[in-house]
């Protein structure tokens, strides 16, 4: 029986062989570590994140979140369901209170499920990962655990958008959010407080469709975290993750810069400070190699 | 304190700002006995913090010397300083409060001759300037503090400093073994003329004041213009005390915002147009102002003084709520980013020094009133039946500039008059 | 008082003047020169056993003037506080030693500073008397109050409830006012989402209940004579009967008239019948009653309306309003909610360029109206097109274009209009004044700007009614005591003193009542009003010295003097102030107060030992505002701010109530220089009392000719404006006039 | 009036009652205090021909084509900026995802607009298996032009997929099946259904 357990929603991109893989193999590790339990949902599916708005309307997009809802409250009864993903975390949570606001909504959504016989209670509560960490688990017990402190290692914490606004974590400000600095620090390592672009928009997912808009916001993201000294930039969104570390490349061609900053999840540094591998802590998923954080994995 | 006599015929007023004050004053002046029960060491309130009033550009301390003159000609006032009502039981025409007194460690022997400030050496942060100084450990609040008498910071007691103080005391003023104490007032009615304060400027993260040095509260402001405030008179930066001539004015920090104060808080704009006018004073037409707003709230006769400050070309106005102020890390100018909503302009603006026109905010939380009374969702006191012999004057029955405050007080002391009259009637 | 006049003087040694003074010799001073039949030296006179030691003079030795050598007379009030003596402060601290270098060079100029005030307090001690009541007064308290509006009412009710009889004088054939023509006001409470009923009728029942309270219908106040605590007002009903009541102290709520829309011709007004003023929109809506509201020229139920804020107000235009109404964005959010509320389909704009709805009430109230759907357009109205619907073109000033809307009704947010009477100016001429001697019809149409009909009909010297400030409005000048008009024991109320909704004139009228109640029962005492309440003197003049110039009558500032037949001065003592502009008019020097006079002044500045000119010792005379410049100087000395040893600093009431003779004695006397230190004069006068600081300037304007006579230079006599603030000018403005008098040497008016 | 005619009489709220009416979140609208917090907040302001705000104010000035027409509201990066900001509290991002989505269901939408195009080929990527495929959406992002400017924008970002397959980030095994959700056919039954329902209610506006 593990400390605790939850209902898990990985997302799409958590898949093996997607984008953010590294997340959720990082993430497993980091919970073995926890002694967290993560019941996946059954057969979820896409919250549409926030883009589909395009394709599908109002009542579409929030039945996707409802379905995997209820699937939730009918195979992991009474489990918060978890996300790591901020699109799946933001797109549930806010779907969950529309249906609390929104008789006509919730039921409007059940008349859709009811043609797979599905029903939505909506009395779950939807929770980030990282407020698993910080409310359940907490900085004092995180820190208790760390073997390998990650001495030296300078780190910007990337806090993003969807992970901070609109619901961000409980106490923590939308404009300058402290809880990854106190993570890194609670790990040993040393957080650039005066980071100024931790919460900047990385273009989100117009760095596909407005890739020149998204990528001059990338560059700023990145050579800030340069101008502050950093040896990595860390972040618990996959989206987040992916923007600003796969087009360093494109990037530099663009400004002529010489970017080859390393992006990591909060995850992969609690792996390796609690004494874990570099490939337990999925260090292999980096397109560019978190040359100082593998270098303490491998002590 | 216990020699204080109060009868349920009694009016206690709490809190004694210029709202306290002038309830006091209009009630005692008619023969009634009031208390006033202040928690500073000294009576004045936020307008004793304030350097001049719009729309007259007068000095506040020319009616507080009045009013303190009134007040000490009058011997049906007691003033109790240093006291807070923790308690309030009873219904109209009998009411009994606790009051905790903490000790000032200065008795009425003091002459206020200064010779126990002068002895101490150990500083404080300095509230009167919102702790933008220091001030001794032995110390009169400021010029005009009414009781005239020294006060003695707690932090000081048990080091050799208090002791120092004591020595140098000739009238046996100083008391370090002074005790806090609480007692008990009857009273017929009770006026709460607790005031407000301004709205904690670090809640509004975008504006960043807690992480940006040249971005200033409006009420430090004012204690910049006294030329016994905490830059001795002159406006300029807190980081590098260079002259601030580019100053920006940003209207509802902390008012009209669901995130914040819903209420609007009505004394900004005027107060910031009066601001505009200090930066003139200052630096004639090397100022640059521009003021930040959503409406200019210059209500009545107050328009003439905006019609003037439009006149001023060294003033802009620029209808947009401030998005976010972002430090130039050069040269530790505020930049506003946000966009002029009068036709759609996106400006970057960097200037010296910025003013968050902070908004007001009951002095009292909601629920923390000693006794049952009808206070509504913004934390104002509002006038109801219910409330039986309890009143609300000035501020802490909504934001309202000095003006009103003191009309309301004035209607406050009425109400309290007939209450106790009614008293007196029925108690023949 | 009886017996004959005995001083006591009491040394203090305490704070620093024993180590710095030599206290025997100013015990010397104080019985040689200063006549003190008893002197007393303490360590630390305000101790209870420094004043039992006075106490005890008095009871037991009759001493009957008392002078304190100690502190500023703004400092340990409460224990030096002596009944039935004269009290007298000789400010040794402060004044001297907090001011003073305490080097020994100094000593012998510090001492003889010290010195010359004892003798000063001494010699102000010899001259004056304990107060005496009048004869004048006599307590009433009767209310009589000028309107039935909401504020008047209010105020009626409420002065009732504390035991005070009220008059309500009302010149329609029923109570309400503006009010009673509203379908409903502005909420006052919580939540403030939804418009109220006014209450109207609830306060004309309880007025009618309530047997304290007298209403006089379809009457104005004809005339109004004596003052606080003896007002006799003729009531005069329509149907011509008249009749007199006595009255402590009055109430005026005369409330507004609606702007003249007609002066719009721009908006249509006038030309199209759909177009309306928010008072007209009431009475749409009265006769709607909860149902569609119907347009005037068709009787069509409106479907769209549009309100135009500030029409004709903010506006510097000819016939337009300057200020701002305040009321009029509330009012019209809560008359497009009597649209709303009755139909959501009904299309309504504000159409405004700031929106004022402050306070927790006024942002609440907009919010709900944007809830209903009130669609709000910061634009500004360039014009109303007549059309079979009127067609409002205007700018878009957030879309920044030029626009135009069609719509079943327009509504205009014309403002308010005081209703204050006759416009008197603060001022009148001493030519004005002989006008209206001569020929009181045409000199009154002199006095008054705008042939308007007075409201209160003062038998005052200075004009029938309040005197306007800005725009009109018979509001006080003051921030700190808005009561405080320029007539004493009569305070206005509602939109007659400041435009405001019902609410805010309600609670308005509540103040003026408590103040109406306060000067009842002060004038009752024969204490003066503010600032210097509790002042139990009061003017007087020798009629045989009087030369009927009357000065005194014209420069009043709260008009408390009226004129005989002959034109003598007639005082009426509770309307007076205290201020002794009267006293320094008076060109023969016949008026004055029993504690407050002439030689009170006079003779402490002959009390000042004059060095001979060549001990290079000049002397500067301060003559300081006790309520600004008299503080600053203390503050000054507060923070050890040094200032000439030269200097003998004499604090006046006012500096109004200065006397032309004490300039001519002192400089007769051989003072090097005079400063007069007063309180800012102008628009945004800080003089307590109006207007002293102003009249002060002006006569000193005179006090050339004064020198020149003397062939004395003009820098010898300066007058300046001193803020309580002036901390660190006061002292550096008399060091400058120490090096003026080195540079243009002593005067030769030493004897 | 039926949703597609253009005719509305400017500053009459017709176009206001009808965004109340079909746009997610769309009553809030006449909340705005034109502030402007929201405009000087979005990380792609200066890309707006017209931000949230005025927007707010073309709706209730009736400017319905100029409105729904405008590609401003696909600039919209859903950061989320804006809401936590606004004074008023409107949800001012579901209001922009609200009228892109209303624009794109009147066929307003700017021709070649690239999020709108990239949404709906999302969207349908999405609703295949259930699950986002991101290779093929990667793909169908390159050839959006064609085969040849296809072929060529692969290359270009060759070196960034080979990357991610080195980081096991992208598989080759997701062009063949990949992952999807096993009741596949019960997940777009409900999809339908919830689509039924909204557009019901929508072309009954007006009726």
């Amino acid at each position: 029986m593990a400390k605790y357990e939850y209902s898990y929603y990985p997302g799409c991109s958590s898949q093996k062989g997607a984008s953010s893989s590294n997340l959720s193999r990082s993430v497993e590790t980091m919970c073995e570590e926890l002694d967290v339990k993560l019941n996946v949902i059954p057969d979820w599916n896409c919250c549409s994140a926030s883009i589909g708005y395009g394709g599908g309307g109002v009542l579409p997009r929030m039945t996707l979140s409802a379905r995997n809802i209820a699937l939730s409250e009918k195979h992991n009864v009474g489990q918060d369901i978890v996300a790591t993903c901020a699109a799946c975390w933001l797109a549930t949570k806010e779907a969950q209170e529309r249906f609390d606001h929104d008789g006509d909504l919730m039921a409007d959504t059940n008349k859709a499920l009811a043609e797979a016989g599905l029903k939505l209670e909506n009395k779950t509560k939807i929770r980030h990962m990282v407020e698993v960490l910080i409310e359940d688990i907490g900085y004092e017990q995180i820190g208790s655990g760390v073997k390998r402190p990650l001495e030296g290692l300078k780190v910007a914490g990337y806090v993003g958008c969807q992970t901070n606004r609109p619901f961000g974590i409980d106490g923590e400000s939308f404009e300058n959010p402290m809880y990854l600095d106190k993570l890194v620090d609670t790990l040993g390592g040393e957080s650039i407080k005066t980071y100024e672009k931790k919460v900047q928009c990385c273009g989100g997912a117009l760095a596909f469709s407005e890739p020149v808009k998204s990528q001059e916001m990338i560059h700023g993201i990145i050579e800030s975290a340069y101008d502050n000294g950093a040896d990595v930039i860390a972040t618990p969104c996959p989206l987040c993750q992916a923007n600003v570390e796969i087009y360093q490349d494109e990037i530099n061609a663009k400004y002529g810069s010489k970017f080859n900053m390393p992006v990591v999840y909060y995850s992969q540094l609690i792996d390796v400070a609690y004494g874990r591998n570099a490939k337990d802590a999925s260090l292999d998923g980096q397109i560019i190699k978190a040359k100082k954080l593998e270098d303490i994995a491998g002590k | 304190m216990s020699d204080i006599v109060a009868t349920n015929q009694t009016i206690l007023v709490v809190g004694g700002g210029i709202s306290g004050m002038t309830a006091a004053i209009e009630a005692a002046e008619v023969g009634k006995q009031v208390i006033v029960i202040e928690k500073r060491p000294f009576i004045g309130g936020r307008v004793s913090q304030l350097y001049k009033y719009f729309p007259k550009l007068c000095f506040p301390t020319c009616g507080l010397e009045i009013n303190q003159r009134r007040i000490n000609a009058n011997k049906n006032i007691t003033v109790v300083t240093m006291a807070e009502v923790t308690g309030l039981v009873g219904e109209a025409g009998n009411y009994t409060a606790s009051v905790k007194i903490s000790p000032r460690y200065v008795n009425s022997n003091c002459t206020a001759c200064g010779a126990c400030g002068d002895a101490v050496e150990s500083e404080f942060d300095n509230e009167f300037n919102y702790n933008m100084d220091k001030r001794k450990g032995a110390y009169l609040p400021y010029n005009l503090a009414q009781p005239q008498r020294y006060v003695i910071d707690p932090q000081m007691i048990g080091t050799d400093d208090a002791q120092k103080a004591k020595d140098a005391c000739k009238f046996n003023a100083v008391d370090l073994d002074m005790q806090e104490e609480t007692i008990e007032l009857k009273a017929g009615a009770v006026i709460y003329a607790t005031g407000w304060r301004p709205y904690d400027a670090n809640k509004i993260q975008p504006y960043g004041y807690d992480r940006i040095k040249n971005v200033i509260t409006s009420v430090e402001f004012e204690r910049m213009m006294d030329p016994f405030g905490p830059t001795g008179g002159k406006l300029v930066r807190p980081s590098d005390g260079a002259e601030a001539k580019k100053v920006a004015f940003i209207q509802c920090a902390g008012s009209r915002d669901r995130n914040y104060l819903k209420h609007c808080s009505r004394i900004c704009c005027m107060a910031s147009l009066k601001q505009s006018t200090y930066v003139s004073e200052k630096y004639g037409d090397d100022a640059e102002v521009s003021i930040y707003y959503i409406d200019i709230r210059a209500i009545d006769r107050f328009d003439d003084f905006y019609q003037k400050v439009q006149d001023d070309k060294n003033v802009t106005f620029i209808k947009s709520k401030v998005a976010s102020i972002v430090e130039n890390k050069a040269n530790g100018n505020p930049t506003l980013h946000g966009v002029d909503t009068e036709g759609y302009n996106r400006y970057a603006n960097e200037h010296d020094l910025v003013v968050l026109a902070v908004g007001m905010e009951p002095s009292v939380d909601k629920d923390t009133f000693p006794i049952e009374i009808k206070v509504n969702d913004e934390g104002f006191i509002e006038h109801d039946e219910a409330n039986g012999g309890v009143f609300a004057a000035g501020c802490s029955s909504d934001a309202l500039d000095v003006n009103r405050a003191v009309q309301h007080a004035t209607a406050a002391a009425l109400r309290a008059i007939q209450v106790v009259n009614r008293v007196a009637k029925a108690e023949g | 008082m009886a017996g004959e006049m005995k001083i006591g003087a009491y040394v203090c040694k305490g704070c620093g003047i024993g180590e710095r003074l030599n206290a025997d010799q100013l015990a010397t001073t104080a019985t040689r020169d200063g006549k003190a039949a008893i002197c007393q030296q303490h360590d630390y006179l305000c101790s209870e056993e420094g004043v039992n030691m006075i106490q005890n003079d008095i009871d037991n030795e009759g001493v009957n003037r008392v002078v304190i050598a100690a502190c500023s007379r703004r400092a340990k009030t409460d224990a030096f506080a002596f009944k039935h003596v004269t009290l007298h402060r000789a400010n040794l601290r402060e004044g001297v030693i907090w001011v003073r270098p305490d080097s020994d060079d100094q000593q012998e100029t510090t001492q003889e500073m010290a010195d010359d005030y004892v003798r000063m307090a001494c010699a102000e001690a010899k001259y004056s008397k304990v107060p005496e009541a009048s004869g004048q007064q006599g307590v009433n308290r009767n209310i009589l109050i000028v309107g039935g509006g909401v504020a008047g009412m209010t105020a009626a009710l409420e002065a009732s409830k504390a035991g005070y009889p009220c008059t309500i004088v009302e010149k329609a054939a029923t109570l309400g006012g503006a009010v009673a023509q509203l379908y409903k006001t502005i909420p006052t409470k919580a939540p403030y989402a939804d418009p109220q009923d006014s209450g109207v009728d609830e306060l004309i029942a309880a007025i009618e209940a309530d047997s304290n309270i007298t209403v006089h219908l379809n009457s104005r106040t004809t005339n109004i004579a004596g003052a606080p605590g003896r007002f006799a007002a003729d009531i005069s009903a329509e149907s011509g009967a008249t009749v007199t009541k006595d009255f402590g102290a009055i109430v005026q709520a005369s409330g507004f008239k609606p702007y003249d829309a007609n002066q719009l011709p721009e908006f249509a007004y006038g030309k199209n019948k759909d177009v309306v003023t928010q008072l007209e929109l009431e009475a749409l809506a009265k006769a709607a009653n909860g149902s569609a509201i119907k347009r005037p020229s068709d009787g069509k139920e409106v479907s769209s309306v549009v309100f135009v804020q500030c029409a004709g107000q903010r506006s510097k235009k000819e016939g337009h309003l300057e200020h701002c109404s305040g009321y009029c964005c509330s009012a019209s959010i809560k008359q497009a909610m009597y649209f709303k509320d009755q139909n959501p389909d009904v299309e309504t704009t504000i159409m405004y360029t700031d929106l004022r709805t402050p306070g927790a009430g006024g942002e609440n109230f907009y919010r709900s109206g944007q809830k209903k759907g009130i669609i709000f357009t910061k634009s500004v109205v360039s014009e109303v097109v007549n059309g079979a619907n009127p067609t409002v073109k205007f700018k878009d000033l957030i879309l920044n274009e030029e626009a135009e809307v069609e719509a079943d009704l327009v509504v205009l947010a014309t403002g308010m209009v005081p209703n204050a009477g006759q416009a008197t100016r603060a001022e009148l001429t001493i030519e004005e004044n002989e006008d209206k001697a001569d020929a009181k019809s045409s000199g009154e149409a002199q006095v008054i700007r705008v042939e308007v009909e007075s409201i209160l009909n003062l038998d005052y010297r200075q004009g029938k009614d309040v005197p306007h400030m800005a725009n009109g409005f018979a509001d006080s000048h003051f921030i700190c005591f808005p009561y405080e008009t320029q007539r004493t024991g009569i305070y206005t109320a509602g939109p007659t003193r400041r435009p405001m909704d019902a609410k805010q004139a309600m609670d308005d009228a509540m103040g003026a009542a408590m103040r109406a109640i306060g000067e009842a029962e002060n004038a009752g005492l024969g204490k003066a009003a503010h600032p210097r309440s509790g002042d139990l003197s009061f003017p007087t003049f020798r009629k045989e010295g009087c030369t009927q110039c009357k000065r005194c009558t014209v420069e009043c500032p709260f008009g408390a003097i009226n004129e005989d037949e002959q034109g003598y001065p007639v005082y009426n003592e509770s309307r007076c102030r205290r201020c002794g502009t009267c006293m320094g008019a008076c060109p023969v020097r016949v008026i004055s107060f029993e504690s407050y006079s002439v030689d009170t002044v006079g003779q402490q500045l002959k009390a000042v030992d004059i060095p001979e000119e060549f001990d290079e010792k000049p002397r500067i005379l301060v003559l300081a505002c006790e309520n600004d410049a008299y503080p600053a100087l203390d503050m000054a000395a507060q923070n050890k701010l040094e200032y000439s040893a030269f200097a003998r600093v004499i604090p006046v009431r006012c500096l109004g109530s200065i006397s032309l003779s004490w300039i001519t004695d002192s400089l007769n006397s051989g003072f090097d220089g005079i400063m007069l230190m007063g309180c800012p004069s102008g628009d945004n006068y800080q003089c307590h009392f109006v207007k002293g600081s102003g009249t002060a300037q002006e006569r000193m304007g005179k006090v050339g000719d004064t020198l020149q006579s003397l062939s004395l230079e003009k820098e010898r006599v300066a007058t300046y404006e001193i803020s309580i603030t002036d901390i660190h000018k006061v002292p550096k403005l008399i060091n400058d006039m120490a090096t003026t008098i080195e540079k243009i040497g002593m005067s030769p008016f030493k004897f | 009036m039926s949703t597609n005619t253009g005719m509305v009489e400017k500053y009459r709220n017709n176009f206001l009652k009808e965004v109340e009416a079909n746009v997610e979140e769309g009553e809030w609208v006449k909340m705005c205090m034109q502030c402007g917090v929201c405009a000087g907040s979005c990380p792609l302001g200066s890309h707006w021909a017209h931000p949230p705000q005025e927007i707010f104010m073309m709706i209730r000035a009736g400017k319905r084509d100029e409105v729904l027409t405008s590609d401003s509201m696909w600039m919209c990066t859903s950061c989320y900026n804006c809401i936590v900001r606004c004074p008023r509290e409107l949800p001012i991002t579901h209001i922009m995802h609200g009228l892109a989505n209303y624009a794109k269901r009147l066929g307003l939408t700017p021709k070649s607009q690239p999020t709108a195009w990239f949404s709906q080929v999302f969207w349908d990527n999405m609703m295949k298996k259930g699950r986002v495929n991101e290779l093929k959406l990667g793909l169908s992002l390159y050839f959006k032009d064609g085969l040849v400017s296809g072929i060529k924008e692969s290359i270009k970002h060759q070196k960034l997929g080979m990357n991610m397959m080195k980081a096991k980030r992208m598989s080759i095994a997701e062009l063949f099946g990949g992952h999807g959700v096993k009741d596949i056919s019960d997940l777009q039954k409900i999809i339908k259904k919830a689509e039924e329902i909204e557009n019901a209610r929508i072309e009954s506006y007006g009726k």
